[in-house]
């Protein structure tokens, strides 16, 4: 495995740095360089008379059981993450948040209505829809877009996707419950709050302490 | 590194205006010109830095140079340093005296020479990508951050019950405008009854004006139909449908 | 130094890995990367209730003298090959932007003066600053825009970055050469010229930003 050596003449000339210097040298050229590099590159770089392979021999010794390692890929040489850490590399965060309620409320009249154009979203809600809210919706494919309307302007309109019926456990659109059913459940307050807009959405959420009092 | 540092072991003032080009602003000549003094520059006489400033400025001159607004600016100014260093001091006059002035010049000298010796260490330092160098296969720290959007059945339904009720909730009116009553359909179908011969589709005999819009037609066709049920019961018509959906034909019951 | 570790109670719930194995998990997150890692940075990507600046501390000590060392470059660490074998990397080496006499010395005028605005730079020079200067500059990422100076006009700023630190292989600005002999010898002083007929601008007052950042 070992190079030839180069003459000895020129070896005399040129003495050759000590192997642990030669080791040093091949760690931060196999460091820097950024392809794997084969023993005769290696030994390209390193001045007269180094021992490549010897200086290899003790590099990859040396980075055992180190966080990285000196693998060899074909017949050169590069360092490599550690396989049992590669999880480090990839960092996954999920942050879980709430959808805001211009969001989850575009996306309940698209179920409703599907398909239905932007202006008649906007018309149902009383506020303009934002390109980011249905952007957004896109984006999570809980939407897409439906056959363009054939009325003047031919607007797009929108419908829930698979994605959509998946994530709140539906068959179909049609499975949603009706105004009455939402009555019934007692989802729909038909007593709110003047302004009802501006309230936040607690208000709409059954008080707790009423129930509270009654239960046990 | 400039050029013009090799000059002033001996200034040749020929090449002087020749490099004027090479000067970074009248400061910088000012620097070059001190170094002829060849003592420390914090020992520098201000009053002959000036006159050998503006004797360069003489001769550019002379020699037709044009020579930037800065630095006949500062020709100017260090023209009436000069003199103030010269004249002994006026009591009356206001302001720092000349050798304030002085100091103050020599100070900005030994700044700028102290920058640029600075510049020079720093530029000498090992640099990244000449002298050291980073992994050379960089590989790519991923960072997932996915943003899980949060929203259950329940939060949708509550959305839409919002959009809902927030349309319905309006003082309590009875809509008439879209609904016809039975009672209404009953005194109709009293008055067209009479003209009444064969067989006729139910639909014919809608009002004009609730044919069309479904939710009117819906309230029309019920009402009317409760009608013609009731009169069917007093005796009055026969009906007839020949299937589950089919038009509902009637006609007045013969006496 | 050391990180406030999580509270006892989540220690227990969650066993740190043992030291060594803490050193190889940053030493395998440093190597991967390019760019300087903050402490913090590194801990994000540890498991729950590592300490990641004991960990670094082993790491450095580790690599002291070889081929590769941890450098540290502002509140970030990287590992950089040894300064001394960078011979040895004659192909990587990446020429180095010739950089106009204005723009070293205004880049050596915002390391040792920063915060330092423009109108301070013209001072010191003598001459105006180039646009282009401090636009090559600004793209080089060497220098960027600092705090508003508190003064008429509120002129902006300009700092040298973490990039600058990481070119030059300096931990800090304190550590630039010769940074303490020319702060005693008033050097780094803004002193503005005595009297009336100051320079045009009048933001050179007093600049207690620049001693600050040296001050220890």
């Amino acid at each position: 495995m070992k190079e030839p050596s180069k003459e000895p003449i020129e070896k005399s000339l040129f003495e050759a740095p000590p192997i642990a210097e030669q080791e040093r040298m091949i760690e931060a050229i196999l460091f820097a360089v950024a392809e794997p590099l084969t023993m005769a590159e290696l030994s390209a770089r390193l001045p007269e008379g180094c021992d490549a392979p010897e200086a290899m021999a003790y590099l990859r010794k040396r980075y055992e059981g180190r966080g990285v390692q000196v693998v060899r890929v074909g017949d050169a040489y590069a360092f490599r993450t550690a396989p049992d850490l590669g999880h480090l590399m990839r960092k996954e965060t999920v942050e879980p948040r709430k959808l805001s309620r211009a969001a989850i409320e575009t996306l309940a009249i698209v179920a409703y209505h599907q398909p239905v154009t932007r202006a008649e979203i906007e018309e149902i809600r009383g506020v303009a829809v934002s390109r980011g809210t249905v952007d957004l919706l896109l984006e999570l494919d809980w939407i897409r877009l439906g056959r363009r309307r054939m009325t003047p302007g031919r607007p797009v309109t929108f419908v829930v996707t698979e994605a959509f019926l998946d994530h709140f456990g539906l068959e179909s659109a049609r499975d949603l419950p009706g105004v009455k059913e939402l009555r019934a459940a007692g989802l729909l307050d038909s007593r709110p709050l003047p302004g009802a807009n501006a309230t936040p959405d607690e208000d709409d959420e059954e008080t707790p302490g009423q129930t509270e009092l009654f239960e046990d | 590194m400039a050029p013009t540092d090799d000059l002033f072991a001996d200034p040749p003032e020929e090449a002087f205006l020749v490099d004027v080009e090479g000067f970074e602003g009248p400061l910088d000549l000012l620097l070059t010109l001190s170094r002829s003094q060849k003592v420390d520059l914090r020992r520098v006489s201000v009053l002959g830095l000036a006159e050998q400033y503006l004797a360069f400025v003489e001769k550019a001159r002379a020699l037709r140079i044009e020579l930037a607004a800065d630095y006949l600016v500062m020709a100017a100014w260090l023209a009436y340093l000069k003199s103030r260093l010269l004249l002994p001091p006026d009591p009356t006059e206001e302001g720092p005296s000349a050798e304030d002035l002085a100091l103050h010049l020599a100070f900005q000298l030994e700044r700028l020479q102290a920058m640029r010796e600075a510049a020079a260490r720093l530029m000498a330092r090992d640099q990244k990508g000449r002298d050291f160098f980073p992994r050379g296969a960089p590989e790519a720290l991923a960072h997932l951050r996915t943003v899980k959007w949060e929203a259950s059945l329940l939060d949708l339904m509550r959305a839409y019950a919002r959009i809902r009720t927030k349309d319905e909730f309006r003082p309590y009116a009875f809509d008439r405008h879209n609904v016809y009553t039975m009672e209404q359909a009953l005194d109709r179908m009293r008055g067209l009854i009479g003209y009444m011969g064969a067989w006729a589709d139910l639909t014919s005999f809608l009002p004009e004006g609730w044919g069309e819009d479904p939710s009117r037609r819906r309230s029309a066709m019920a009402a009317h139909f409760a009608a013609i049920l009731e009169m069917a019961k007093r005796g009055q018509v026969d009906l007839r449908q020949g299937d589950i959906f089919a038009p509902i034909y009637l006609k007045r019951k013969a006496e």
